[in-house]
């Protein structure tokens, strides 16, 4: 019961500082924390360094927060499609840290789980091996990558119980359980709160262990970026 | 005849085998879907979490909570699974897809790739292709032999930041199709009624021919 | 149905090889392959090294091997109480490599995973990290630990699907997820065979992909090491 | 008079605060659960995969896949959920563990601990406690303040091989209650009857004593 909050602001408001770096789960508008990224938007908090795979739309996800200019650095593996993004790029007014996809999931992983650097293959003979220590094992050569770790985490998710035990729902799940590891403080957007012992033991994906705080998100839009269908059959 | 953009999907095709796990990237890699043979069971994987990749949903079917590493919505398959990012990325880090099928902007001789960075458009990212590139067990390129221009975009050295280097296997051009071994390209197939003398002339890249050759008159 | 066999000695019998390596899940008697090893320990294949959590106990689990001698190495965090195993140590018949358990676990991970080695702070400053390189990350000392693999790897499961998707019951997962990913053949024991689709999506711990070989265990004994109760409360 | 065993478990209880994640070791450290005071909601983790770890079982209640990290059978609370060891030890080297409470064969002066290696006897192995103790936020140590023999455990310098150099973060012996700060120790309780007298004879180790020190006649 002590971690459920009322609302996003409640949930956010003590949590936040100017210049801090915050992780949040996603995968382009799938999975994303629709109502607590309001929060962050209404809160005004500014200087963020941000941990997403993506960075939203113009007007969806992490992109609103662009438009009060209170991003100052992503770490990302794909912008996607975003035009304020792209003129305040341009203009020197955000900074990008591309990392590989798999290799930005495995620097959260680390961060959460106590393993300081890790050598991947990934990027070796590219400009994201640059500057970075090489070894080689078994004669193939590997690059060094750090952990990554956040002031604080959001995460979406399905399900959630009143310990903070939670369940994704199909491809929604994707950088959400591995940022509830490596935030400082991690605070869950779920559709349904749940009372304890309803979601199987077997099959619970994030441990309450992780969530400090969860809310059950008031609005849940779930945009799509690109709808793709196929003909209903001839009947 | 160069092969259609239909038809290097369809060449593509033959690569897989009975069993395999496969991911397909964004644009014609997309269309090798089609055209694997009914008798073939293959498990479409999409980096951003699952396995078993069904077709595009019918209208009333489309779920925001279920769409591929395209951003596009699918369906899955009865065999399909979920899982996260991380373990997504294991699974391709470690070898366990056995081929991604992938587009370029241009290859070099040496099998070096180099797709993620578009020239004179902002950069948005590798996304997952580095990843990919690094860690399935054959990588299958395919792309136009020649840009808009004519200009060759099977080269000596990719003058394009790399997505990876020496990681291609197999390179499927509109031209024919090139296998890579110890980083050298050796050329295997020819499209139909496409010379020899018309492939060398159009490529850049040093490369031999293997004695092997498959070459069919159009 | 094409990873579907009859029987233990049927799905190992073309793996097995003299001086292999092979990697059993299960912690204690908990999640062990009882049919698997018995297919081994009937066999007769020698000379292996074993990564698994502990060696079993005499007479079940990897114990069994023993008899045969047919085990070189272990590679393990706890040996357990086993007095073949003791004798055969203290005569130098068998040779032991510990790792830390959630380092043994780790690497496991990373031979899986395409990490060739990872920076942890287990074992700082004990025999464990004699002779590993040592590096400072933010002031903490770290030592760099490397991925293991294996030849074959034999899981323990509840359910399997056709296609080779598991699931675990309760604490008898533990190892067996992690070396599932990092044998280059594995084989699954399972209590139960289901049709393909009956298996929660979002619920599959271990997907298909890691899964070459399938059993339905003939025998499943599950003997537990220490069976402690409390009393029946007062009518 | 010295704390008994279940008097260390008692004072090892009020280390524990509502809502902590909480690693029981072997032995004396098993009993702590019996002193958790009921206002409190404390979560027992056991590395083998679990969350929630419940009562002992009744006798019809046994169930072969649910074992602690000691091997014995339990039941699992409504709040508990299961994971890997992978995960599990992810949990625990990340620091997700609000305490540990682990038993020792010796403790040196700046909170070394040795608890893996029983002398005379051959090595078993390590288990988990090595990455608990460089993991756990906070590493709570129970023992007798002497061997059978009288021999002082808490020592100067461990002369058995370590389990983590310098991760004792409270050491809780039968004679008294010593903090550790930047690998130095503090005595700032004693056992009710215990004289500062008593425990300096008693001990080898170095220490510091506490301005606050909590000191009860018997």
């Amino acid at each position: 019961m002590y971690k459920f909050r009322d609302d996003e602001h409640v949930a956010l408001k003590d949590l936040l500082f100017d210049g801090m770096t915050i992780m949040a789960g996603g995968f382009g508008l799938c999975g994303i924390q629709e109502n607590l990224i309001n929060a962050l938007f209404v809160s005004g908090v500014c200087d963020l360094t941000v941990i997403a795979n993506n960075c939203g739309v113009d007007d969806v996800g992490l992109g609103i927060l662009l438009r009060r200019r209170q991003i100052k650095k992503m770490i990302c593996s794909y912008v996607g499609e975003n035009k304020i993004f792209e003129q305040q790029y341009l203009n020197g007014e955000l900074e990008i840290e591309f990392s590989p996809q798999g290799t930005l999931a495995e620097r959260c992983r680390a961060g959460g789980a106590g393993i300081a650097a890790f050598y991947t293959k990934t990027g070796v003979g590219t400009v994201i091996a640059d500057g970075k220590e090489h070894k080689v094992f078994d004669g193939e050569t590997y690059i060094l990558e750090s952990a990554l770790k956040a002031d604080l985490s959001l995460v979406k998710a399905w399900k959630a119980d009143l310990e903070g035990n939670l369940v994704y729902r199909k491809t929604a799940r994707n950088f959400n359980p591995v940022m509830a590891t490596a935030g400082n403080v991690t605070v869950a957007e779920v559709e349904e709160v749940v009372s304890i012992g309803e979601l199987e033991p077997d099959g619970i994906h994030t441990p309450g262990i992780y969530i400090d705080r969860i809310i059950e998100g008031r609005s849940n839009h779930k945009p799509i970026e690109f709808i793709t269908t196929r003909n209903f059959p001839d009947p | 005849m160069p092969w259609s953009r239909n038809e290097l999907a369809q060449r593509a095709a033959r690569e897989l085998q009975d069993g395999f796990y496969v991911n397909l990237g964004i644009g014609i890699p997309t269309r090798v879907v089609n055209y694997i043979p009914k008798h073939i069971d293959v498990t479409l994987e999409s980096e951003n979490g699952m396995l078993g990749v069904g077709p595009f949903p019918y209208p009333d079917q489309v779920d925001a909570d279920l769409i591929d590493a395209g951003k596009q919505t699918i369906t899955e398959s009865p065999k399909a699974s979920y899982f996260s990012s991380v373990d997504s990325f294991a699974m391709i880090r470690g070898g366990h897809i056995d081929v991604a099928i992938l587009g370029a902007m241009l290859v070099s001789q040496s099998g070096d790739l180099a797709n993620w960075v578009i020239p004179g458009k902002m950069v948005r990212g590798m996304g997952g292709a580095m990843d990919l590139v690094a860690g399935v067990k054959k990588v299958v390129v395919l792309m136009d032999h020649n840009a808009k221009d004519g200009s060759p975009k099977f080269v000596q050295t990719c003058n394009l930041p790399l997505t990876g280097a020496g990681v291609i296997n197999l390179l499927i051009t509109t031209l024919g199709v090139f296998e890579f071994r110890q980083q050298q390209a050796e050329l295997i197939e020819l499209a139909p009624g496409v010379s020899l003398q018309e492939i060398t002339d159009k490529t850049e890249a040093d490369f031999v021919v293997s004695t092997h050759l498959i070459s069919v008159p159009y």
